[in-house]
């Protein structure tokens, strides 16, 4: 089983981990209907580097990784808010 | 069974008849399983105990360790790190800003925290009723490596340090202690998942000639 | 044995004419250009020139021809899908499956071995009443079977689950068959090249070449093909492919993992499927236990295994088959599905005039194959996609018009 | 006969302890360690199975776990691997895939035809006419499979370890005990696995006539067994390898998953076998495999052999052969530059005589061909890869041992995703870019000399220690063997085939030219059609071959060919160490006991185990719930509701929170009152609903239903981590347990138990206090889900059932009665309220169950809400309506999921029905065309038999329809 690394808890087996969909921005509220659609539905689905949201269960943490989904590495994690910090 | 008002979250894991009850702390507890010399060679190759009589106390929020603090309490420095105080109790920082407090078996640190007033933006009570578990003795590893998908043994382990992983598929959250040359491992899950955590990790206990030892044996009370 | 065998034997040279000739450089241009050298998009190229009359088609393959989800596939064939328009879709892709062999001329040993959905809780067997009553109305052979009927049809089965899930009942769908895979893909292969198309393995596309909203042309690294209509036929690659002609699509790509057993004689007859313990199983004619599981949960651009995955699968096959604890897994392997929001497919047209796409398969697209070949080649004839797949169209998403297969995709295989 | 040596050094078996076992029905004995296979060959019998298509028979080919042909059922266990299995007292075998005995196998005829069955034959038959195919579907399927399953074979979970290391090796021959020992010195954590019972690799059979090997072997097992840190477990496999260096290690008592920080692969090369006519006869045998024949088990492979070799390994074998008393007839090698060598003297001192630049033409099987008579050899033109048979030889021997070169044992390797590149000096695929931590050593790298695996294990422990940051100097790299190990086209011709590339599947070399004529000339597609490497040996003996004739076809470098795609297992795994012990977690009420005694029968709902209803002796179920309903309706009922979801929101911007995240109004929600919340997802659909519960400005607490509580709760952490709000979020659903306490008696019930007035005035409908029962804090919540009067206590789980016996007592006499969750759902259903999962599905939006009333659309945002401004301009397709069934309805009942039908069409579809005795008549809900949604519209719902029962638009205010 692939490890992930939680920015607060280290680094442990990705079935402590529950997967929570690409990091992205809600367009401004009034977008088009048309842009708030492709919002909601779209994704980019290219492989490449992403920033998804990972959730340690046992601890409750939300964080995120930087991660190549072509070849499933890790670049880093981090908790939002703290993107700076390695 | 004898009803009291509280009743150790494990009580439906333990059949009816099995072992003898008491109350330890105002909780309705196995005091002891079998035969104490069996408890005894238990507690030294395999034991698993219930804690969960311990009184607890919890908080979190942004100035909730500064509240513990002005509390008195000496809290760890480090996330995810834990301390005992001189009586024994245990103060567990859950991440970054949630503490877990368990009293020593003759501690009362708890009570007088519930007492004190934390009413204020940035600290919020949290209720701990958790089933509270202690597995220890010589063959505590190779019950560990079935239960757990990461390195306990103690040379992987930080110093004070409080791990939140899964023991069987259930998020516990786990320290190690030193305790007079014997090493314990503590084992804190959702009270609900506790009956299910005890029969899984007592058969294996079992397996290794191991088991359950009472609550009066374990802790000497 | 049949006769036909025979003239092997009688040959001194085996009659080893090829499937599909060995095209190694394309065109300067094609009426079409098929991306996607799977039996979706074999197929289409098989209809476009059969059925319409269009041959100067070309069908380029990255790698080797099925190399993709359908030669990752368990081969599993059904229609009890839970819309109408889903149910309508898959049974009419049924019926061309039932009659495929005798017109591939190729014996694609299309099984019909019945096919029950286990329910182990109240709200499965919700679902599976659902899908029956739709199916019914459909006229789709579908019905919601108790704990007797399961047992009579597998008496191995452990009715129990080994206590962990007993089994309530289950969905049975009389049509559900199997079909070797593989045959698919190569029975496409041969009669689209028969009839003219031109097929190019090891052939990549680099990019689409579009021109005022318009597609224009194919960039390989076999060189540029100049076409007015591309057809992206690419499970598991969508997103790639749509990225060059900058189309967003809800499209995210899941592994999806499957094993086999070492082959054994044959005593599992019919094809089961369990939601609750993700598990879906059935027994190929070489013997083995062809066995798959739920989507892994996370995004993954690869055809890796996993541990997890073999473990998971393996504890729900003993829970319902205990005595298997001594029969080895021999490979595990997966495919790479095109998942989308509604669990259907999406098809037709886009945006940009005169790309087609077939895609958002996820992990159902080898039971389409016939059908999605047919009404893609429709589409791409006539520039307009027949009502069959209007449900699957790109636009429903801006429409907010979802056709929701959750309950019978998920782990339906 | 035997064949059975006197004893050997270093030899497996215990010959103090006899092993009675019958192989087909007749004794055999053997000896404590021998193996099914090398018992059975010491008895003299050779012939042991048959091929999986033509039935030819089978022996020996490989004995390194991948003689498949080899496959035994021992009774109530199948498809055993004879060359591994260790013979046990009272064994029954039978080989598998025979019609009527190994001996007699009624099958044997398809030997004969098999010109009818040519390379992928059943794509071409049998399909037309398509009547006809499950006829020979049938004959097909049952000629298929190996082992019969016995379906009462014990359900077996073997245990699962996690084990963690700093160094995993993996192979314990002379390379992977030299890597052990150098990583070991270290002081890490190393691991040495090794797949065979003892430990050694090929130090412990290819010996070549001399000590060196095993003088070795004790060498470095010394070492290795002088470090404590080093754990060494043999029987035990590396089953594949998985990202992050995560290996599962197969043993006879389950699976130790490994993870380590570097992984060396010292896992060898499996021998590759010449292709030749009927290369297949029992007596040809590798020549690695004659050698664990004679030192394992100190059985003779055969009296008289000729050894066939393309490399100088079948030297060794053949001194090997010599050293036990064993005749070789001769050495028939492929190189013609090889009678002049040194080797070939050696043997001609001992009166072998070695005939080069020559090949086995052929075998000729003994009249039934369980064995060989003799071999033709004849010229080998290397160029034209023909045998020049106008100068053939026969000689008289009865078996053949086979040395034509190596494939590396590269599964692992290949999993882990390194890149190999085909070497020229030693025609051997060979890692080229390994991935990080990851490191080869010995044959897989090309290394075959005794002392360069010794190096070569050395060099790769000191990069597996710089990987893990240890200062250890790098080695220099070893050079592969300066002398090709194996042969680049091993391959002779027959106009008559029958020589055999894949043992397990029985494909010949013209097998391979037929589907690259038909177009399946890439390898993968090769593999496809013609199936080779498909069976269980999973190519380890065929794949190379396949490879070598496949480039020979198409006329290209070995290397553009390229290797079919590993996959985990190394060896077949089975299901009982696979699934083996796992977890599966559930949860228990405190009150799971109280439940219990009660008579509860528990449902799944989750993880919970919660009471579905409570048994009465001589109640149907039906009655059972109906009573259950009966005692809310008329008396009181009580629910254990612990697992329902509970939150708390605390802090200044607690309102504010929940105005983002729910679709309704909390900013001015009363401190004391409760209030519905819904949860919508960003694109509109209805997720979850719920209570929020208003304790102090900045506290509310949420109740929400039992299986989405943890996902909620998750969602709340992500949004605030999103939105910072000043909050805290505390997820009590363990902390407390719920009751409810509901029906006209409810309040008597309580009032004396409870420390605060339960007035309508006081305690009126949706509103919260903290209140004390018998001195246990609790949270009292008037709720209306199952009747207008309910009570829902909620109680610090320890004092649970104190407090749920406390209730039951003051009940008593006023005919309190438990219920069940079957019971709540009618309830609730006869209350009109719709439950998300149940009345809605996964595309639901709030207009379609007619929640209008619960989205405070004039809020700045919530979730879901810019999505519901782009619904709200769409026409409504369906709509959730209230109906019930004519007064005194008597037909058929329809049941949830029938569908609504108007003018032959499906309109929607019934998500609720039951036949309430509370108000007489069935109720239920069903979705609908909005035109068809006023009240007293009718509709038809389509029964299971298909007949159509009339229904009518109500309120869903069921209960007020009461007779």
């Amino acid at each position: 089983m692939k490890l992930l690394t939680c920015p607060v808890n280290g680094t442990r087996p990705l079935s402590e981990f529950v997967f929570g969909g690409e990091y992205r921005v809600a367009p401004p509220a009034d977008c088009t209907d048309a842009e708030w659609a492709a919002y909601v539905h779209n994704r980019s689905g290219a492989p490449g580097i992403k920033n998804e949201w990972w959730y340690h269960a046992p601890s409750g943490t939300w964080f995120i990784a930087e991660r190549n989904t072509l070849t499933d590495k890790v670049m880093r994690t981090y908790l939002k808010g703290q993107e700076g910090s390695k | 069974m004898q009803t009291d008002k509280f009743i150790t979250p494990i009580a439906h894991a333990f059949s009816a008849g099995l072992g003898s009850w008491g109350v330890i702390n105002g909780m309705q507890v196995v005091t002891q399983f079998v035969d104490k010399d069996v408890e005894e060679i238990r507690k030294e190759l395999l034991g698993i105990a219930d804690a969960s009589f311990l009184g607890k106390f919890g908080v979190k929020g942004r100035h909730a360790a500064q509240w513990l603090q002005d509390q008195g309490v000496d809290i760890p420095t480090q996330s995810n790190s834990w301390v005992a105080d001189a009586d024994g109790n245990l103060v567990l920082r859950l991440g970054g800003s949630e503490f877990l407090i368990e009293d020593a078996p003759d501690g009362n640190l708890c009570e007088k925290l519930l007492k004190a007033d934390a009413k204020r933006a940035g600290v919020y009570l949290v209720p701990h009723v958790e089933a509270s578990l202690v597995l220890s003795g010589s063959a505590v590893q190779e019950l560990l490596v079935e239960v757990c998908s990461i390195d306990l043994t103690r040379a992987a382990l930080g110093t004070q340090e409080v791990i939140m992983t899964q023991f069987a598929g259930v998020s516990v959250v786990l320290i190690h202690q030193d305790l007079e040359g014997e090493a314990r491992y503590r084992v804190w899950c959702d009270s609900s998942y506790g009956p299910y955590l005890w029969e899984f990790m007592a058969g294996i206990a079992s397996e290794h000639s191991g088991g359950p030892i009472g609550v009066g044996n374990y802790f000497s009370l | 044995m049949p006769l036909r065998l025979l003239k092997y034997a009688l040959s001194k040279d085996y009659p080893g004419t090829r499937f599909f000739k060995a095209h190694e450089t394309p065109k300067k241009s094609y009426d079409v250009v098929i991306i996607g050298g799977g039996g979706h998009g074999l197929a289409a190229a098989y209809y476009l020139a059969k059925e319409h009359g269009i041959t100067n088609v070309a069908v380029l393959e990255k790698g080797y021809i099925g190399g993709g989800n359908t030669g990752r596939n368990t081969t599993i064939v059904r229609s009890n899908y839970l819309t109408p328009e889903g149910v309508k879709f898959y049974d009419a892709s049924v019926k061309i499956y039932e009659g495929l062999s005798e017109e591939l001329d190729l014996n694609l040993f299309y099984s019909t071995r019945g096919h029950f959905t286990l329910a182990h809780t109240e709200s499965a067997m919700r679902t599976m009443r659902w899908r029956a009553e739709v199916n019914k109305h459909v006229g789709v052979e579908s019905y919601v079977v108790g704990p007797d009927e399961i047992s009579k049809a597998c008496p191995q089965l452990d009715m129990s689950c080994s206590g962990q899930a007993p089994i309530l009942g289950a969905l049975y769908h009389a049509p559900g068959s199997v079909a070797r895979h593989d045959g698919v893909a190569w029975g496409y292969a041969r009669g689209a090249d028969q009839l003219g198309v031109e097929i190019f393995q090891n052939t990549e596309v680099l990019g689409i070449d579009v021109k005022a909203g318009k597609v224009v042309g194919v960039n390989t690294n076999k060189g540029y093909i100049a076409t007015s209509k591309v057809l992206s036929a690419v499970a598991g690659f969508t997103p790639r492919i749509c990225e060059m002609v900058d189309l967003d699509t809800p499209i995210v790509i899941h592994p999806l993992q499957a094993c086999v057993t070492e082959p054994m004689k044959p005593w599992l007859d019919t094809i089961l499927v369990s939601g609750s313990l993700h598990v879906y199983v059935s027994q190929s004619s070489r013997g083995e236990l062809v066995m798959g599981s739920s989507l892994d949960p996370y995004e993954v651009h690869s055809t890796r295994s996993t541990l997890d995955f073999v473990e998971g699968l393996t504890s729900h096959m003993l829970d319902m088959f205990p005595f298997l604890s001594n029969i080895k897994v021999v490979r595990q392997w997966a495919g790479m599905a095109d998942m989308t929001p509604d669990f259907a497919p999406i098809m037709g047209k886009t945006p940009i005039e005169g790309f087609y796409l077939d895609a958002g398969w996820g992990t159902w697209g080898f039971k389409a194959t016939p059908i999605s070949g047919k009404t893609m080649a429709e589409t791409i004839a006539r520039d307009h996609a027949p009502d069959l797949i209007h449900s699957f169209r790109l636009s429903r998403f801006e429409d907010y018009e979802l056709t929701g297969e959750k309950g019978a995709a998920s782990v339906g295989h | 006969m035997s064949a059975r040596l006197a004893k050997q050094k270093g030899e497996w078996i215990n010959r103090s302890t006899a092993v009675k076992f019958s192989f087909e029905g007749k004794e055999f004995s053997g000896f404590e360690g021998d193996s099914i296979t090398s018992a059975l060959w010491a008895s003299g019998e050779q012939v042991i199975g048959r091929s999986f298509k033509y039935h030819r028979p089978r022996g020996i080919l490989s004995f390194a776990n991948h003689d498949v042909n080899i496959m035994l059922t021992d009774g109530m266990d199948t498809n055993i691997r004879g060359d591994v299995v260790p013979v046990r007292n009272g064994m029954a075998l039978e080989a598998v895939n025979t019609d009527g005995g190994v001996k007699k196998d009624k099958n044997r005829f398809i030997d004969s035809i098999s010109p009818l069955l040519p390379v992928g034959f059943y794509y071409k038959a049998f399909h037309t006419p398509r009547k006809l195919f499950p006829f020979w579907e049938n004959i097909i399927r049952k000629a298929a499979g190996l082992g019969v399953v016995n379906f009462n074979y014990p359900r077996i979970l073997k245990r699962k370890k996690h084990r963690h290391c700093d160094v995993l090796v993996i192979g314990a021959g002379a390379s992977g005990l030299s890597a052990a020992y150098e990583a070991g010195k270290s002081g890490l954590r190393v691991m040495l696995v090794d797949e065979n019972l003892q430990i050694g690799g090929s130090l412990g059979f290819d010996w070549g006539g001399t000590q060196e090997a095993a003088n070795l072997l004790k060498d470095l097992l010394a070492k290795v067994e002088s470090l404590p840190n080093v754990e060494v477990i043999a029987a035990a496999y590396a089953a594949g390898y998985y990202p992050d260096h995560l290996i599962p290690v197969v043993t006879a008592d389950g699976m130790i998953k490994v993870r380590a920080n570097a992984v060396i692969m010292a896992s060898g090369a499996f021998e590759q076998p010449p292709v030749f006519r009927n290369n297949d006869i029992p007596g040809v045998m590798l020549g690695s495999a004659a050698q664990r024949l004679l030192h394992r088990y100190s059985v003779k492979p055969f009296s008289n052999g000729v050894v066939f070799t393309a490399n100088d390994y079948g030297y060794r074998v053949a001194q090997d052969l010599l050293e036990a008393g064993i005749k070789v007839a001769a050495v028939v090698d492929l190189r013609s530059d090889a009678k002049d060598g040194p080797l070939a003297a050696q043997l001609a001192r001992r009166g072998v005589k070695t005939i080069s630049g020559s090949c086995i033409y052929e075998v000729q099987p003994n009249a039934g061909k369980t064995g060989v008579k003799s071999v033709t050899v004849a010229e080998y033109d290397e160029k034209l890869n023909e045998a020049l048979t106008r100068s053939k030889v026969t000689i008289d021997c009865d078996g053949v041992a086979m040395c034509a070169g190596w494939a590396p044992a590269a599964n692992l390797l290949y999993q882990a995703g390194t890149a190999m590149r085909y070497d020229y000096g030693v025609h051997q695929f060979v890692p080229n870019k390994l991935p990080a931590g990851i490191f080869a050593a010995g044959r897989v790298n090309g290394v075959y000399a005794l002392e360069q695996k010794v190096q070569d294990g050395a060099r790769a422990a000191s990069l597996a220690l710089r990987h893990i940051g240890l200062g250890t100097p790098e080695l220099s790299s070893v050079s592969p063997s300066n002398t090709a190990q194996s042969h680049e086209y091993p391959v002779v011709p027959h106009p008559k085939g029958k020589n055999f590339v894949d043992f397990d599947e029985d494909i010949q070399v013209k097998d391979f030219i037929n589907a690259a004529k038909e177009g399946f000339d890439n390898i993968e597609l090769m593999k496809r059609f013609t199936t080779v490497g498909m069976g269980p040996s999973q190519g380890k003996h065929s794949n190379m071959n396949a490879i070598r004739i496949l480039a020979r076809v198409r006329g290209v470098p070995v290397e553009q060919i390229g290797t079919t795609t590993s996959r985990p297992f190394f060896h077949p795994t089975p299901i009982g160490h696979l699934g083996g012990r796992g977890f599966h977690p559930h949860r228990l009420t405190p009150l799971h006991d109280m439940n219990h005694k009660l008579g509860a029968v528990f449902t799944d709902v989750g993880a919970w185990k919660r009471a579905a209803y409570y048994q009465v002796p001589g109640l149907s179920l039906a009655d059972t719930v109906l009573a259950e309903v009966e005692a809310v309706r008329t008396k009181a009922g009580i629910i254990d509701s612990s697992s329902f979801g509970k939150i708390e929101v605390h802090g200044p911007d607690a309102a504010l929170f929940l105005e983002r995240f729910f679709t309704g109004s909390y900013s001015v929600q009363p401190v004391g009152s409760s209030r519905y919340t819904m949860l919508l997802d960003e694109s509109g659909v209805v997720i979850d609903d719920g209570l929020a519960h208003r304790l102090a400005d900045d506290l509310f607490y949420l109740s929400s239903g039992t299986s989405n509580a943890a996902a909620v709760y998750r969602e709340m952490q992500r949004w605030q981590q999103m939105w910072q709000l000043d909050i805290g979020l505390v997820n009590v659903t363990g902390s407390y347990a719920a009751i409810n306490i509901a029906g006209p008696l409810a309040r008597q019930v309580l009032s004396g138990l409870v420390n605060v007035s339960l007035d309508e005035s006081a305690m009126p409908a949706q509103s919260i206090c903290e209140a004390e029962i018998a001195g246990v804090p609790v949270r009292l919540i008037r709720v209306v889900f199952v009747s207008d009067t309910t009570y829902e206590l909620h109680i610090p789980t320890p004092q649970a059932a104190f407090v749920w016996e406390r209730v039951m007592g003051a009940g008593h006499a006023l005919g309190l009665k438990p219920f069940g969750t079957d019971a709540q759902r009618l309830l609730r259903l006869e209350m009109g309220h719709a439950m998300p999962g149940i009345d809605t599905d996964g595309l639901t939006n709030p207009y379609e169950i007619g929640a209008d009333h619960a989205l405070s659309l004039d809020k700045p945002d919530f979730i879901g809400k810019r999505s519901l401004q782009i619904i709200a301009k769409r026409p409504l397709k369906k709509i959730l309506v209230a109906f019930a069934l004519d007064a005194g309805y008597a037909g058929e009942m329809p049941f949830e999921c029938n569908l609504v039908i108007r003018d032959g069409e499906i309109e929607g579809r019934v998500t609720s029905i039951a036949y309430s005795r509370t108000v007489g008549r069935v109720i239920g809900f069903a979705y609908v065309a909005p035109d068809h949604s006023a009240l007293e519209s009718r509709f038809q719902i389509r029964a299971d038999s298909g007949a159509l029962v009339s229904a009518t638009v109500v309120s869903s205010h069921f209960i007020a329809m009461q007779k």
